[in-house]
């Protein structure tokens, strides 16, 4: 039934694809170095793991170069709509690169995989490829290129969870992130399947159009999109999609942990905003007629639920790894605070907060990895009397502690502030949304303010002296994620610019 | 600036100097400076001696009047008031005059003898130091023009109180004694207070001058019981200080102090100075306060006669004729007698610090025996002490020729012209108790005279278990014998403490004060204080009738009501005018009866102590429920500390409480219950609860131990629960779109 | 200037940070001579401010020149936002008479408090690093002008005081660090929403702009008519008065919200608590003063019934309280309560007095309460203990100590001559003249009684007397036939020594002083609390 | 064979539908760990099904793409799938699911 295309066509896709390649420069690149860092692995035999890390280091800041020359070229589509390029996806391909080269120097400075595994092998090139991956989903304006990217990201997730291969907690997190991952994906494409059955089209913006267009049966598209939810609720790791995450959390390497609960959630969110900021129809008169069946509330609920969810169940945890897990999950809900709002502000209001989010979290794992070297434990108790052992890393802890909670003058503040403000500029519509947020953050202020108590307020039952200096390339790195956590909370400009900048998405104007 | 006025600042200020020097540098100083205290007030003294004369003698006119006021607090330009001021300043008239010589007077005297009295004690300097902190704040009440100074020397004047009468704050006694006082003082200023507020937040400006002006123009917008309250509540300041009924209580314990601070301060100046200020805001009593001024009075007076008769201690006995004698002087006011209220206040001043410092002189000479069951036959050994202590004790009984006498004659004429004035019935009550105060007491101070100068020492009687009290009555009759107490070297005083016995004694006779011993009205002191015009008066007439205050009041006054509504201001309030005439009417009359009285009194007091013809221990055991009911003052203190004192502080053990479990309770969300629930988890969780203060940690708590129980780490139920949501969100949405 | 007082202390706190922390006479010297600079500023400034100048709202042409002084406006944050208009935060400083009282008042507390940390000696680094940031944060809140800055500035208090009480307090700490922590943060996280709904509710009459600044916030005529906040919405502009009570009535603290307040104190060291009582506190009404009531006039007027009832209850409700207390600590620790009650009282008033009566109470209050809680401070370091049953008589053996305390205890409960009294009475003044609080004025007088029954009680049992059977202390008769004091394990003068003097007697100079002279300080706030009072009275009533 | 009905749209739907309860009943219940993968095969399959199925109806080769591509991914996915649970043999000495849970709460 498909007649063979002609040799004409033949050329003018060659000719494209040939074109599209010049804005696919970094996504090449990467999958360049990933090849390569495998290749190295082979030939270095693991011997050298300060190779592997050196050069994924070097190989994703290079990365950052092609990044910055796609700046000055125009948005548009690429692979026949396949794929975009605009500032939405720029900013995150920076986010997500940064979270890399930040997950290589958080393992480098993780004596666990000096116990834990011979080599480093591939686990560096799984890290590029997460990243790969990563940008994949941020610029995916088609479905198709959303499972694959999806599917990308996941199974490296999948086997760096995984990555400590004699220990039963990283191999059990692997299996439950594979069999959550691989069910929740599963509907994610079934819900895909359906839209495609609704619109026979799998181009975002051709979905949207048809939708608007034809109208559609909100039985199904409701089952379908809350289909797709469960994949991308998945990915957030937002209630009521969020069960694998304190295990997998708690489970993985920590650098992982760390990478996952921020790269992979702000990939997650990206996809989030371009599926419901383009495909699904929202806002306008569109879907004001479709008998009130409305993403925005479904949104809602979801985020209201994570708020209070994470913080709640977090009171109850004795293990840092977990409890920062639960926070995370918390912290999805306020990042949906900010998609929800629908508009620029709040798009700016999301990013800058995953900005925010970015730097603190990186940072309060790091810290726990540093302690955890020391001390061997991630357990509350074992924290008590470090502030006096390692002030420094009490200090930085503290510090990205309280910006979590979202206190000034940290950055976390500024994330808060934003949200709110956009909840706030819509006037008193999203108040009550506020309102849970703010009183979950107070919540949020006893955890996370339990480790400093810990640290500080508390004796350590052992009064032996071991050196308790992390070194002192840590030390910097952790001075300098702590100086910037206070800096950009109290000149946060040139962050929020670049939100700003960011919150173009794909040339149409958001309003 | 007049030129009175400057040196009436540096009698206020002197007094103020020596305390400063003295606070700090009486260790350094030779005899702990007392000489500095002593010279200081001398000076003082000359210079208001000078005031005085020039005053009083050279311009002799009862309006004479100098005023002088700066500018304290500036409070800018107030929204809807304009320029407002706070004004500090002084006026001096001829009470002024008078008061000033009294106090610097009694004041040097006190300092002088307490050289010779407190002689040796090892705070010698800071007691001169005390005194002179008291004299500045006293003379800054007389000098006031304005409530707000007045308030403050006031307070000042309780402080300065509060420190002498715990000057041996080692004995606990003492140190309740302070308390007791300064407190009771309070309660009388909380009153006091108020009133100050009503009338400001009237006119805003504290100043008597304006503040009468204000009134008489009729400013005052408030209902007229709103002013009778005012000066009710500026009464209160009085019955705080002259420890009036029901705040007399301060008083009797007050003696714990130094007798000399007795003397000065609880007997002739300090307390005196709630009648100075009654009488300074006389003008503004309705006549309705007036009236129950008076009933305060009469009864304080009657009420404090009849516990003295009992007392045992030679100081209480004073303290409480001290305080009926202040019951007089506020009756006085209350009547409207009220040049001879004031002019009883400068006699009693003078006789009852004679009395004091006698009795402290006995003291002194006993050893600091207080207890007049073990004195006696006194007279041989210090006869300066027993002669001024009775001339003193005649005039404070009121004899003929005595200044006591005059004074008093004139408050009760008063009081019959008043009980005439307002139609008798009740109001003959005043009168009434007044001349059987009178009978009172001249029976108890014969009683005490009798007791400590005559008959034989019972020095030896003194049990050993009685420890200086007059409470334990019945200590006195299992006398059992040993001279632990025998009176070796019961000797007169020495010149330094008799002098001012003697100058005082001197000033309680009556030519000093009118030359004659019969009518106070002739001589210079009635004459230069009158009876000021009052406002309220001319209020009634300029705002209009038919206001509560004058509707009791008789006829007499509506008439005069009337009269004053013509606008003729001889006196301004006709009723005034009624009591001047009929009081003088009344004068003789007066004179006779509490002649009589007295008369009656002395001989009672000479049947049953000297002639023996009745026993007093007898009669107390026939009428022993009375003879309790006098001896332990009414059961005033148990009742107070029954009711308020018990009451405040169960209260405030009770709001505590409350505060502890219930408010922090509430706010903490159950943390109790919680704590203990968290108690059982783990160590910190107590945090957690406590952590969760402002939304019921409890709630939030549990909601945390239910959820967390979901994450079941089986990753078959993730996905039913997954499952469950996407598949319960539809159906919601089904049903949504079906109905 | 004003940068430069609020930042001191945070420069002192870097050098301190680059001091080894074994250095602790280094470390403490630098912090004293931040503070003294602190002061040195301070005093400049208090010389150089023109009292003439009304501040509160903008001065002619819009602009705080004119009407605020020693102003320094400089744009801190300008975003483009998605869509809406721009965020703009500034840096803005500035004082008027309301602030500048404070500034005083914080120079000063901060630099005894600096001296009665000398005793400290666990941690001493840290200690005075979180210190200095303290002292930073609290000046900052009083010269802010900008709300954000001036929120910046409240949380940044909140993190020091939480280690200062947590990691230096009594045995309870931990508690008690977390209470304050979750009640004061619970208080102004709230904050944060209304300073949002403000944001979008008030233009910049310059620049046309949203705005943070308070000055534009405080004029009515720029708030956009129906804004979230705007004239129009009476509903949430009652509510987001409300909150900003309540967040404010936390730190004041006010009933129902004080319980913090005693735990806290109790637990925390010497200098801390003079801290907290001499300077936060001040921030909860001063945060009334220049936030809550003139940025919502009517709500102000339409709720001072409200404010005064729990002013009153403040005042009598801590007075009992304290007088069950058998800590004398606490005891202290109540009697502010019951003492910011007047502050309360006289806000409530709504006049010119009582508003001056009030801001003038919150100044002596910071000194006299900072004095108790020294003089407690000096009998904890030596007999470990507070109760007060465990004295009795120290006045004959520490004389000094004595008549300074009753100076003190004095000034406390209100005596004429001494500054709280003319605070307390033009408190009064004020809240009789209106009609309003008149009744509650009424029932407030009897504060003064119960006042004084706690303090002169308390000043019986610790020092007339005797010594009590169970004393902390024992007598021995010394070489000249005197009894002696003798604490266990106290090596220390028995007596007040030099330190303890140089920090005390100031405060009872300026007490006594301010006490018979209040000028000097009057003189300064009259002129903004004419305005603010003109700000807060509705036009009818004008 | 006429009464017969011609194959429509509908039966593909259907037999869609049942796969993916299938899958996930498998994926619930399933104790072991490979049945369970094998669930999840079920599931993407239905979703190839539909995707096939509604290529053909409303013509246009997206689906078909779309279908190869979870083809591909299924099997890679099951590749990683396998290599885990083998590991996850390793040391707990089972496949059971429902028993490995350490990490809870």
């Amino acid at each position: 039934m498909f007649e063979l295309p002609s040799g004409a066509e033949i050329q003018s896709i060659i000719a494209s694809l040939t074109l599209s390649v010049e804005f696919f420069k970094p996504e090449i690149y990467l999958s360049v170095l990933f090849m390569l860092l495998i290749v190295i692995d082979l030939v270095a035999k693991g011997k050298k793991n300060n190779l592997l890390s050196i050069t994924t280091l070097l190989g994703l800041a290079g990365s950052i170069y092609f990044i910055f020359k796609q700046q000055f070229m125009p948005a548009g589509e690429l692979f026949f709509g396949m794929y975009v390029l605009d500032e939405f996806a720029i900013f995150f391909k920076y986010f997500f690169v940064l979270s890399g080269i930040l997950a290589v120097i958080i393992t480098m400075a993780d004596d666990q995989f000096e116990s834990e595994v011979k080599s480093m092998g591939e686990y560096y090139a799984l890290i590029v490829a997460m990243v790969i991956g990563m940008i994949m989903m941020a610029s995916s304006a088609d479905m198709m290129m959303i499972f694959l990217s999806m599917e990308l990201v996941s199974f490296s997730a999948f086997i760096l969870t995984g990555y400590f291969k004699r220990n039963p907690r990283s191999s059990e997190a692997a299996l439950k992130y594979l069999v959550y991952g691989a069910v929740s994906s599963g509907l994610m494409v079934y819900g895909f399947s359906l839209i495609y059955g609704l619109t026979g089209q799998t181009n975002l913006i051709n979905i949207s159009s048809e939708l608007s267009l034809h109208g559609y049966d909100p039985l199904l598209m409701i089952l379908a999109t809350l289909l797709v939810l469960a994949g991308f609720g998945y990915k957030i790791g937002a209630v009521p999609f969020h069960f694998w995450a304190p295990d997998v959390y708690e489970g993985a390497p920590t650098p992982i942990t760390a990478y996952l609960s921020v790269a992979s959630k702000a990939a997650g969110f990206a996809l989030l905003m371009r599926f419901f900021y383009i495909a699904v129809p929202h806002g306008g008169p569109v879907y004001e007629d479709i008998l009130g069946i409305n993403w925005v509330s479904l949104l809602i609920l979801i985020s209201v639920a994570s708020m209070i969810y994470g913080n709640v169940v977090a009171l109850w945890q004795k293990n840092v790894k977990r409890l920062l897990a639960y926070s995370s999950i918390a912290h999805a809900g306020y990042l949906l605070l900010g998609v929800i709002v629908m508009d620029a502000f709040g798009t700016q209001a999301t990013l800058l907060y995953l900005l925010s989010y970015f730097l603190m979290n990186f940072g309060a794992f790091y810290v726990v990895i540093l302690i955890a070297n020391k001390t061997g434990s991630e357990n509350l108790e074992d924290y008590r009397g470090l502030g006096k052992k390692m002030p420094l890393a009490g200090a930085a802890l503290t510090v990205f502690l309280i910006s979590l909670v979202g206190l000034p003058p940290t950055f976390g503040f500024i994330g808060k502030l934003m949200i709110f403000s956009a909840l706030l500029s819509k006037g008193s519509l999203y108040l009550w949304l506020a309102l849970i947020g703010i009183m979950t953050s107070v919540i949020s202020l006893y955890y996370y303010m339990l480790i400093p108590l810990n640290m500080y307020l508390r004796e350590s039952p052992s009064s032996e002296e071991k050196n308790m200096n992390p070194g002192l390339i840590p030390n910097i790195i952790m001075a300098v994620l702590m100086f910037f956590t206070i800096y950009f909370g109290l000149f946060f400009q040139p962050l929020a610019d670049f939100a700003k900048y960011g919150s173009a998405l794909f040339g149409l104007k958001l309003h | 600036m007049h030129s009175l006025i400057q040196l009436s600042i540096v009698v206020l200020l002197l007094p103020l100097l020596s305390f400063v020097i003295l606070i700090f540098f009486n260790r350094r100083l030779p005899r702990r400076g007392d000489f500095v205290g002593v010279g200081i007030l001398g000076t003082a003294f000359a210079i208001s001696a000078y005031i005085f004369w020039t005053v009083i003698v050279q311009t002799y006119d009862p309006a004479f009047r100098v005023a002088w006021n700066f500018t304290w607090i500036d409070l800018g330009n107030v929204p809807g008031i304009g320029p407002l001021t706070i004004k500090m300043g002084i006026v001096i008239d001829n009470l002024t005059a008078i008061m000033l010589a009294m106090v610097t007077l009694i004041s040097l005297l006190v300092h002088l003898y307490s050289t010779g009295y407190m002689a040796g004690d090892k705070n010698y300097g800071r007691y001169f130091a005390f005194l002179g902190i008291f004299t500045f704040s006293m003379l800054g009440i007389v000098l006031s023009d304005n409530l707000f100074s007045i308030y403050i020397f006031w307070e000042l004047v309780g402080l300065s109180s509060y420190l002498l009468i715990g000057f041996f704050f080692e004995k606990d006694s003492a140190a309740d004694a302070q308390k007791k006082a300064f407190l009771a003082n309070r309660v009388g200023d909380i009153g006091m207070w108020l009133g100050i507020l009503i009338l400001y937040s009237q006119f805003h400006t504290f100043s008597f001058a304006e503040i009468y002006a204000n009134l008489a123009a009729g400013k005052f917008a408030m209902s007229n019981a709103w002013l009778t309250a005012a000066g009710l509540l500026l009464f209160m300041g009085c019955v705080g200080k002259s420890a009036q009924f029901p705040l007399h209580i301060w008083l009797p314990d007050a003696m714990e102090g130094p007798t000399p601070v007795s003397a000065l301060i609880h007997a002739a100046t300090m307390v005196a100075a709630g009648v100075y200020f009654v009488a300074r805001i006389f003008v503004l009593l309705t006549p309705d306060a007036l009236h129950v001024i008076a009933f305060i009075g009469a009864f304080t007076a009657f009420m404090a006669a009849t516990i003295a008769i009992t007392q045992n201690d030679i100081k209480r006995v004073l303290a409480y004729s001290t305080v009926s004698q202040l019951g007089y002087m506020v009756l006085g006011l209350g009547v409207g007698a009220y040049s001879a209220a004031l002019f009883h206040l400068v006699t009693h001043a003078f006789f009852k610090a004679c009395l004091f410092l006698g009795s402290g002189a006995i003291i002194h000479a006993m050893h600091h025996e207080q207890d007049m069951r073990w004195m006696g036959g006194l007279r041989k050994h210090m006869p300066w002490t027993f002669a001024t202590f009775t001339l003193a004790t005649l005039a404070l009984a009121g004899l003929p020729l005595t200044s006591g006498f005059m004074s008093k004659d004139a408050i009760l004429a008063g009081a019959i012209g008043f009980a005439n004035v307002e139609g008798g019935g009740v109001y003959y009550i005043i009168p009434v108790l007044g001349f059987f105060s009178a009978m009172l007491t001249a029976f108890y101070m014969g009683r005490q005279i009798w007791l400590v100068f005559f008959g034989e020492s019972r020095t030896h009687l003194k049990p050993a278990d009685d420890h200086h009290s007059a409470h334990h009555a019945h200590g006195a009759h299992d006398a059992h014998n040993d001279d632990h107490h025998a009176d070796h070297g019961v000797h007169e005083v020495s010149w330094n403490m008799r002098a001012p016995l003697v100058i005082l004694a001197a000033l309680s006779v009556f030519f000093v004060y009118s030359p004659n011993p019969l009518d106070g009205a002739q001589g210079w002191f009635m004459k230069m204080i009158k009876t000021p015009a009052t406002v309220v008066a001319s209020y009634q007439s300029a705002v209009g009738s038919g206001h509560s205050a004058l509707k009791e009041l008789p006829s007499a006054e509506a008439a005069g009501e009337h009269a004053s509504e013509k606008g003729e201001h001889t006196f301004a309030d006709p009723r005034q005018a009624e009591l001047a005439h009929t009081s003088h009417a009344a004068h003789y009359t007066a004179i006779y009866i509490s002649s009589i009285m007295v008369i009656l009194g002395i001989t009672l007091a000479g049947v049953v102590f000297v002639f023996k013809i009745i026993d007093p221990d007898k009669t107390a055991e026939t009428i022993r429920p009375l003879y309790l009911f006098s001896l332990n003052k009414w059961y005033w203190d148990e009742i107070y500390q029954a009711t308020f004192i018990r009451g405040s502080l169960l209260l405030s053990k009770m709001l505590y409480w409350f505060d502890r479990n219930i408010i922090d309770g509430m706010v903490n969300g159950a943390a109790l219950i919680v704590r203990n629930v968290a108690f059982a988890n783990n160590s910190f969780d107590k945090y957690v609860v406590d952590g969760l203060v402002n939304f019921t940690a409890f709630s939030v708590n549990t909601t945390g131990a239910v959820l967390r129980k979901l994450q079941t780490g089986k990753v078959q139920t993730y996905v039913v629960m997954l499952l469950a949501v996407v598949f319960g969100y539809f159906v919601f949405y089904f049903t949504r779109l079906i109905y | 200037m004003l940068s430069l007082i609020v930042f001191l202390p945070i420069i002192a706190g870097l050098i301190i940070l680059a001091v080894p922390s074994s250095q602790k006479q280094i470390i403490r010297i630098v912090s004293l001579l931040a503070a003294l600079a602190q002061g040195v500023v301070a005093i400049l400034i208090w010389r150089a401010y023109d009292p003439s100048l009304p501040g509160i709202t903008a001065g002619p042409g819009g602009s705080p020149l004119g009407s605020f002084q020693f102003v320094e406006k400089l744009p801190w944050i300008g975003l483009k936002l998605g869509g809406m208009a721009s965020l703009n935060i500034e840096y803005f400083l500035g004082v008027d008479g309301i602030s500048v009282t404070m500034i005083i008042l914080t120079a000063l507390v901060s630099a005894i408090g600096v001296l009665s940390s000398w005793t400290i000696q666990k941690q001493v680094k840290g200690y005075f690093i979180l210190y200095n940031l303290l002292a930073s944060a609290m000046m900052g809140c009083f010269v802010a002008l900008d709300f954000f800055l001036f929120y910046v500035f409240w949380e940044l208090m909140l993190l020091p005081m939480y280690f200062l009480i947590g990691i230096w307090g009594g045995p309870n700490r931990e508690y008690a660090a977390i209470k304050f922590f979750l009640y004061t943060l619970f208080g102004s996280v709230f904050m944060l929403l209304v300073m949002i709904g403000l944001y979008f509710s008030v233009l910049d009459p310059v620049t046309g702009n949203h705005t943070f600044s308070l000055v534009a916030m405080a004029n009515q005529a720029n708030y956009i008519q129906d804004a979230i906040l705007g004239p129009h919405n009476v509903m949430w502009r009652y509510i987001a008065f409300a909150v900003l009570f309540i967040g404010f009535a936390i730190k004041v603290p006010m009933f129902p919200f004080h319980t913090w307040l005693p735990d806290a104190h109790v637990e925390a060291p010497t200098p801390i608590s003079v801290i907290l009582a001499g300077v936060l506190l001040k921030l909860g009404t001063y945060g009334m003063m220049r936030i809550n009531f003139p940025l919502f006039p009517e709500v102000f007027h339409a709720s001072m019934y409200i404010i005064g009832i729990f002013g009153a209850i403040n005042i009598i409700y801590g007075a009992f309280c304290a007088l069950a207390q058998q800590d004398l600590k606490k005891m202290v620790a109540y009697s502010s309560i019951s003492h910011m009650g007047y502050v309360l009282l006289g806000l409530a008033a709504g006049n010119s007095e009582g508003m001056v009566g009030a801001l003038y109470q919150m100044f002596n209050h910071g000194t006299i309460t900072a004095m108790l809680f020294l003089l407690v401070g000096v009998i904890y370091d030596r007999a470990h203990t507070r109760q007060i049953d465990k004295f009795g008589g120290l006045a004959s053996y520490m004389p000094v100590y004595a008549a300074i305390v009753t100076v003190a205890w004095f000034a406390s409960l209100g005596l004429p001559g001494l500054s709280g009294f003319i605070s307390e009475a033009l408190v009064f003044v004020g809240a009789f003249s209106s009609i309003t609080t008149r009744p509650i004025a009424m029932v407030s007088v009897l504060g003064i009684l119960f006042g004084a029954a706690y303090l002169l009680w308390s000043l019986q049992r610790v020092f007339l007397g005797k010594r009590k059977p169970d004393a902390a202390y024992d007598l021995e008769v010394g070489a000249d036939g005197h009894e002696h004091i003798h604490f266990h394990d106290w090596k220390g003068k028995i007596d007040l020594d030099a330190r303890e003097l140089t920090m005390l007697v100031p405060l009872v100079v300026i007490t006594i002083f301010l006490g018979i002279y209040p000028m000097p300080v009057l003189g300064m706030i009259t002129s903004s609390v004419n305005k603010l009072v003109e700000v807060l009275t509705p036009l009818a009533i004008r | 064979m006429e009464h017969l009905v011609p194959i429509g749209l509908n039966h593909y739907l259907t037999i869609s539908a049942f796969l993916l309860g299938f899958g996930l009943f498998a994926v619930m219940t399933r104790k072991n760990a490979i049945v369970v993968l094998m669930g999840v095969e079920l599931i993407l399959n239905a979703a190839n099904i539909n995707f096939l199925a509604f290529s053909k109806y409303n013509g246009g080769m997206g689906g078909v793409m779309f279908s190869l591509f979870v083809i591909v991914i299924a099997a890679a996915e099951a590749a990683i799938a396998l290599a885990i649970v083998i590991n996850i043999f390793k040391i707990f000495k089972s496949v059971d699911v429902s028993s490995i849970d350490t990490l809870k709460e």
